[in-house]
């Protein structure tokens, strides 16, 4: 289940960089987030209880950062065990570009759900990756405004 | 046919034996409970291809209830995988299939820990607490990706994916293409199915520690082959097992096979000495059942300027799963599959080449049909290509080139199939009849006009049924394929059959006790059935391939003839006669004098109690068995003709089932109710396949329909009426003359569909190839043509 | 009544069951209470095989929890056998051979027994609109509607005695 | 496959399950139980405590004034189906109703639990949004009313809070001379809904006087089609109208992504299906 979107977020890009890679905001983005611990560079680990329609599924997993180009790009790998509900893996490809009203953050996701939830048919599924997705990044565009505007510099 | 219709041969008696199952008084393996009964639930394998790291069990013994939690290398002490490499198909080879993954795993759903509790709840509340950890590997999940240069294997033991390879009919066949007047060309898709039985797979085993016996209830067609299977596998003697197959929910071929899960569960109990119940819930039955008739096919026909097929030349692939089923193997759907092609028609030159693909998906196994709906569809897809190519009515096509016997001097057609004689030509005028089929053509063309789309739809298909030892004996494989009847006079003149024939709601135990009834000519329920028990039923095949009445109907008969001669010797001495003069009327003798007041009851108690009186100084047998497996042809051929009548909507992707007929030859009909109702199920699974039944997979080898739900059966709603007729042509092979039926209906009616389809959008230019027939793909086809016509 | 147990009406006689019961109202009544006849198929509301009846209504009773039927009063297939239009139902479907594994057929005539309730001459359409939501493999549905048809006209007729 | 195990309250009252719930994080509401239940027998769902709302008096009316239709979190399908009155005064709901499952899920399903749950392919909640209804949210802050044409806001998002109860929805009693508009795609009758058009419409001398038309099934929630009713208001009801409209829906429309039918493929049958719905919606006599 592949797909990519991108939000024009009003903060410098290396504020923006930086942002992405602290524990605090991954737990406020990532939706469903209990815990997030560890750092970018061992990896965090994270509980996540995702809920759509009929699906509440608690998954245990870890996020890597990978093939980091400082400023401008990385890679989010996360694997998340779901106990009986099945698995759920994914990796968002992250670019930033500069842009008159502050960053350009453009996502690619490919994101796969396995065991029980996939049996559920596509009905939920896409619906399920997506909105893991679209909000991460939505969430993420907001605290980081906040952030910004709150203190008014480069954070 | 005898003359006694009331209650012989011939009338369409109720099943009053089965109206406990209408007052829910059914005994189903789930229904059965005992002392110390345990519980299992699997552990399963998320991914298409695997490997198991590592296993952490102890989470799970925190659920109260857990008594045990058992992985592969547990079982592999007691238990060797199965071995399913049948020496007669030399290139169908299998990896050794364990009970429990102990390594590798190969196929999403495949069973990998067994949590034993007292309560199922309590078991799946553990394995939610086993941990197991994964090394992911790369699958081959389709037929393109399994038969790719490049493919990845489904299994490391090999290092590509094909597991059959075969050729039906002559090495070339161009000459035939050279000079033919026209030839059509079509390719065919047929989506992955399951049998979907209401009653899922399940089963008990008990091994008593104590008399070292092993005592197995188990939801399946063949229990004979099931105590073979675990004797083998266990190491034991095949005397110290016994399976019973109690009352089965719907079987269709799904219940033929021996499950790795269900070993595991006869496995569980001999390592613990506990009766342990598994019973496969919804989920685990759409990812670990028996799959079949994933394939893709190719097929060319020749034909001369009249019309008459000169050659026939197709491919088929056909999609296996990770491990070959056992224990009769993966090929039976794919070779049936190609040596059908064309099996109703007088063909000329023929060739077929047939290729299995191992793939990251649950093993595929025979169900209802065997592959033979497959070559149906294509054939008569085509022969509607040819009429329309050579510009003659699709029936008059059918008509001119059907064949009713094997051409002269030879013993079996280029395909290799030994054909009796076939009434294709009797079944095809009775069902234009019936359907009136001129005025539906007349009413079809004015409808065209208002942008309203019929279709009407042929197929005329050749099935191969009560299949003897000739197709599995040779292969190796240790298949039972005789039937046998235990007939015993009771003291009180009632009668006990105890056959080697089961029944999975067909009927057929009602049709025997019937028919033996009917040789005594006293009721159906003077005759009492034991069966599906090895250690209460004489040796034999069990249900499959259409034989029950066809195989167990002929050893009854026999058994009864037999029975009844040893009885009238007696009643002979006794009324001073020949034996040969003797008949009997409700259950008592009819001498040269008329009846003689000498009732079965009376005779019986001579031979049991009073054997002085009898006046030929000893008594007949009072049990007399009697086993039967054809032995002049390997089975016997029945034919028919289906007709179906749709309307597509072109816009809308939907199809209207307006009305079915068929006319089916199943040689002689001891019980017309039960055999029009197994073709009308059996039409009603035919279109499930043609119109909503599929697996669907993800690219990656994630099932994603697993619900019923998603995976589409039919429902009543959109079912028509479907109206039976019959031909009566007795096969030459027994005395009875009955041949099979039960699988009819399936083998026909994707066929008839497709063609009807194609009918309805022929006049816009589209045609569909890929079954199911769901909306999308009727659009897609559609649309294609509407953007070739701009 | 002790603070731990559910009491509701089984088949016409008052039962009681602990209030720790697990699960669904089909395993209760199979396993706790021994009535085999409901049948489980899918245990997600689909296939119709456990309809039993629940005050009067035919009900999933997959999709019942075992602790919510206090009070309630629940039928089920066994005790069809002293209620004249499932006494009808089942003659019919014997006589048109309208089931052949019968795993469907106790959750069908629970179906069937609520319509005849509700409409004493139902046309095909109506009946298989009835039966949409209970799945046979077997049958092909076709020996079921007209068991459902043969069994209203039976109630019909002897609609006085 | 076996539900895990919870702890189970029989609430007497509101005020009981609303503490409960709002108390419980894990917490949820079981009324009609047909999507809850097989989510737990599925073990997709392992809350802590179920809150059973089926025994509290005063939930399970059909209340018909002049011109509302409430009903209680507790009525069932099967109930709101019979109940003259509401249907007579509801023509679209009467339309709806069958097409919802099957009789035994209707017999214990409720109206405002589908409400509530808003999956995509439900009939329900595309008529709310169709006839602009009104659902009452109660929580232990206190009720508040929210129109149906914001409540459902994606794939299973609505603005229920988790602690809040769906109790009550209004549906405001059609005009006379309204008439329903219901239609669905579905493979076999009482699946969920492939796709799907609910509406209302009123002549008046001929032409629309009143049009609101829902897409929903393909949608990832019931999309109002604003738009395509302006074009229908003040125009002759007749098939070049019909044209249009069926046009104009199917350019509305976003279907979601889905592995059974491309967006594409239905737009084509939303085209087809609003002909077959207005022809249909139109021809009927002003009963």
């Amino acid at each position: 289940m592949k797909m990519q979107d991108s939000r024009i977020i009003a903060a410098p890009r290396d504020s923006v960089f930086e942002a992405i890679l602290k524990p605090e905001m991954l737990k406020i983005c990532i939706p469903g987030a209990e815990e997030v611990t560890g750092s970018a560079a061992q990896g965090f680990e994270a509980l996540v209880v995702q809920k759509v329609g009929p699906v509440k599924a608690k998954f245990r997993g870890t996020v890597k950062v990978e093939d980091v180009v400082p400023g401008t790009a990385l890679r989010l790998v996360g694997e998340g065990k779901g106990g009986a509900a099945g698995f759920a893996r994914g990796a968002a490809t992250v670019t930033l570009a500069d842009h008159p009203e502050g960053t350009e953050l453009t996502y690619e996701v490919d994101a796969k759900i396995g065991g029980k939830l996939a049996q559920l048919g596509s009905r939920i599924i896409d619906g399920f990756a997506r909105k893991m997705a679209d909000q991460f990044f939505e969430r993420f565009k907001k605290a980081l405004e906040i952030e910004t505007t709150f203190d008014g510099s480069t954070g | 046919m005898t003359e006694k219709t009331t209650n012989g041969i011939g009338a369409p008696l109720p099943r009053e034996s089965a109206r406990r199952l209408a007052e829910g008084r059914g005994r189903y393996v789930d229904d059965i409970t005992m002392p110390g009964l345990l519980h299992i639930a699997f552990v399963r394998a998320p991914f298409a291809h695997g490997r198991v790291l590592k296993i952490e069990k102890d989470d799970a013994f925190e659920v109260c209830g857990v008594v045990a939690v058992i992985e592969g290398k547990d079982l592999a002490e007691i238990c060797v995988p199965y071995d399913t490499n049948p020496t007669g198909v030399p290139n169908h080879v299998s990896a050794p299939q364990p009970p429990l993954v102990v390594d590798e795993s190969c196929f999403q759903g495949e069973a990998v820990v067994a949590v034993v509790a007292t309560s199922r709840a309590a078991a799946e509340d553990g394995a939610e607490l086993v941990f197991v950890d994964w090394d992911e590997l790369p699958a081959s999940c389709s037929i393109e990706e399994a038969q790719a240069d490049s493919a990845v294997p489904a299994h490391t033991n090999f290092d590509d994916n094909l597991t059959l390879k075969h050729r039906f009919g002559a090495v070339d066949v161009s000459d035939a293409f050279a000079n033919a007047a026209h030839v059509v060309e079509s390719n065919f898709d047929f989506g992955r199915q399951t049998g979907v039985t209401l009653e899922p797979r399940g089963i008990i085993a008990h091994w008593d520690p104590r008399t070292e016996e092993l005592e197995v209830w188990q939801s399946h067609q063949v229990p004979w082959q099931m105590r073979e299977v675990y004797a083998t596998q266990l190491g034991l003697s095949p005397q110290s097992v016994r399976v019973t197959a109690p009352d089965v929910g719907g079987a269709f071929g799904l219940k033929l096979h021996a499950y790795a899960d269900e070993l595991a569960v006869v496995a569980v109990s001999k390592l613990m000495g506990r009766p342990v119940k598994y019973i496969v819930d919804r989920l685990e039955a759409f990812t670990a059942d028996a799959h079949a008739r994933e394939a893709r096919a190719i097929c060319r026909m020749a034909l001369d300027p009249q019309g008459h097929i000169l050659g026939i030349d197709a491919r088929v692939d056909a999609g296996f799963g990770a491990y070959a089923m056992h224990p009769r193997g993966s090929f039976g759907e794919a070779m049936q599959a190609a040596q059908m092609i064309g099996a109703p028609y007088k063909v000329g030159a023929f060739r077929a080449e047939v290729f299995g693909w191992r793939q990251n998906k649950p093993p595929s196994g025979a169900y209802r049909g065997v592959g033979q709906p497959i070559a149906c569809a294509i054939t008569e897809d085509m022969i509607d290509l040819a009429a329309s190519a050579v510009g003659i009515d699709p029936v008059e096509m059918r008509r001119i080139n059907y064949r009713s016997t094997l051409d002269e001097g030879a013993r079996a057609t280029e395909a290799g199939l030994v054909i009796e004689e076939l009434s294709l030509d009797r079944c095809l005028a009775k069902l234009i009849n019936a359907m009136d089929y001129d005025r539906l053509r007349a009413e079809q063309t004015a409808l065209r006009g208002k942008g309203v789309y019929r279709g009407i739809g042929l197929a005329s298909f050749v099935e191969l049924t009560g299949v003897g030892a000739g197709l599995y004996g040779p292969l190796g494989l240790t298949v039972a394929a005789n039937e046998a009847c235990r007939l015993t006079l009771q003291p009180d003149g009632s009668l006990t059959c105890a056959t080697s024939v089961t029944d999975q709601g067909q009927g057929t135990l009602s049709a025997l006790a019937q028919l033996i009834a009917g040789e005594f000519d006293i009721a159906p329920d003077k005759v009492r059935m034991i069966a599906g028990d090895t250690g209460r039923t004489p040796y034999g095949g069990g249900a499959w391939a259409s034989r029950g009445m066809a195989l167990g109907g002929e050893a009854a008969k026999r058994a009864s003839e037999r029975m009844r001669e040893g009885l009238f010797e007696v009643a002979a001495g006794i009324l001073q006669c020949e034996p040969s003069d003797l008949s009997l009327a409700n259950g008592a003798v009819v001498g040269p004098k008329g009846p003689s007041g000498l009732t079965l009851a009376e005779i019986a108690a001579i031979c049991h109690y009073r054997p002085y009186d009898s006046p030929l100084g000893k008594v007949p047998q009072m049990t007399i068995e009697e086993s039967f497996v054809p032995s002049d042809v390997p089975y016997i051929a029945s034919n028919g003709v289906h007709a179906v009548h749709i309307e597509v909507d072109p816009d809308l992707g939907t199809v209207m089932l307006l009305d079915y007929w068929v006319v089916d030859d199943c040689g002689t009909v001891v019980n017309p109710l039960l055999v029009d109702e197994q073709l009308r199920g059996g039409i009603v699974q035919g279109i499930g396949a043609a119109l909503y039944e599929e697996c669907l997979y993800s690219e990656d080898g994630q099932f994603t329909n697993g619900t019923l739900a998603d995976y589409v059966v039919p429902m009543a709603c959109e079912m028509p009426d479907i109206h039976v007729g019959h031909v009566t042509t007795p096969t030459r092979s027994t005395g009875l003359g009955a041949k099979g039926v039960g699988e009819a209906g399936t083998v026909g009616a994707p066929g008839a569909v497709r063609t009807a389809l194609n009918d309805a959008l022929s006049p816009l230019g589209a045609r569909v190839t890929q079954q199911p027939f769901t909306a999308s793909r009727i659009l897609e086809a559609v649309m294609a043509a509407e953007a070739a016509n701009k | 009544m002790p603070e731990d147990t559910i009491r509701f009406t089984l088949n016409g006689r008052e039962v009681t069951v602990s209030a720790r019961s697990r699960g669904h109202l089909g395993d209760l009544l199979r396993y706790e209470l021994g009535q085999t006849g409901t049948h489980i198929g899918c245990e997600h509301g689909v296939c119709g095989a456990c309809n039993v009846m629940m005050n009067g209504r035919v009900v999933r009773s997959c999709l019942t929890l075992a602790v919510q039927i206090a009070g309630a009063e629940i039928e089920t297939i066994e005790h069809a056998r002293s209620d004249r239009s499932t006494v009808a139902l089942q003659n019919a479907f014997v006589a048109r051979n309208a089931f052949q594994c019968g795993y469907c057929t106790p959750g069908m005539i629970m179906t069937a027994r609520e319509l005849l309730a509700e409409n004493a001459a139902p046309c095909r359409e109506e009946i298989r609109d009835a039966i949409s939501g209970n799945l046979c493999r077997c049958t092909g549905y076709q020996a079921i509607v007209e068991a459902i048809s043969d069994a209203a006209v039976t109630l019909r007729e002897h609609a006085d005695d | 496959m076996k539900s895990p195990d919870f702890a189970y309250l029989r609430a007497e009252s509101l005020d009981e399950a609303l503490i409960a719930l709002a108390d419980n994080e894990d917490g949820i509401v079981l009324a009609g139980g047909q999507s809850l239940v097989a989510a737990l027998n599925l073990r997709l769902q392992a809350p802590e405590l179920v809150i059973d709302i089926n025994h509290i008096p005063g939930l399970d009316g059909i209340n018909v004034t002049g011109d509302t239709v409430r009903i209680g979190a507790l009525v069932r399908h099967a109930q709101l189906m019979a109940h003259s009155g509401a249907t007579r005064a509801l023509p679209l709901i009467r339309a709806a109703l069958p097409y919802v499952a099957h009789p035994a899920i209707r017999n214990r399903g409720t109206t405002c639990g589908s409400l509530a749950y808003g999956d995509p392919a439900a009939e329900m909640p595309a008529c709310a949004v169709a006839m602009d209804a009104t659902l009452v949210l109660a929580s232990t802050d206190g009720t508040r009313e929210v129109s149906a044409r914001d409540y459902y806001e994606g794939l299973y998002e609505t603005q229920r809070e988790p602690y809040e109860i769906l109790i009550e929805a209004h549906f405001p009693v059609a005009p006379t001379g309204t008439r329903a508009l219901f239609d669905e795609v579905v493979v076999r009758r009482g699946d969920f809904a492939s796709l799907g058009l609910a509406g209302q419409m009123r002549l008046g001398g001929g032409s629309i006087a009143a049009f609101d038309l829902v897409a929903f099934g393909s949608e990832p929630a019931p999309r109002l089609l604003t738009d395509v009713a302006q074009i229908a208001l003040g125009r002759v009801a007749d098939t070049g109208l019909i044209a249009d409209l069926a046009q104009a829906i199917s350019d509305a429309v976003r279907p979601m992504e889905s592995p059974l039918a491309t967006p594409e493929i239905r737009r084509r049958q939303y085209r087809a299906l609003a002909k077959r719905a207005l022809r249909y919606a139109m021809e009927l006599s002003d009963a």
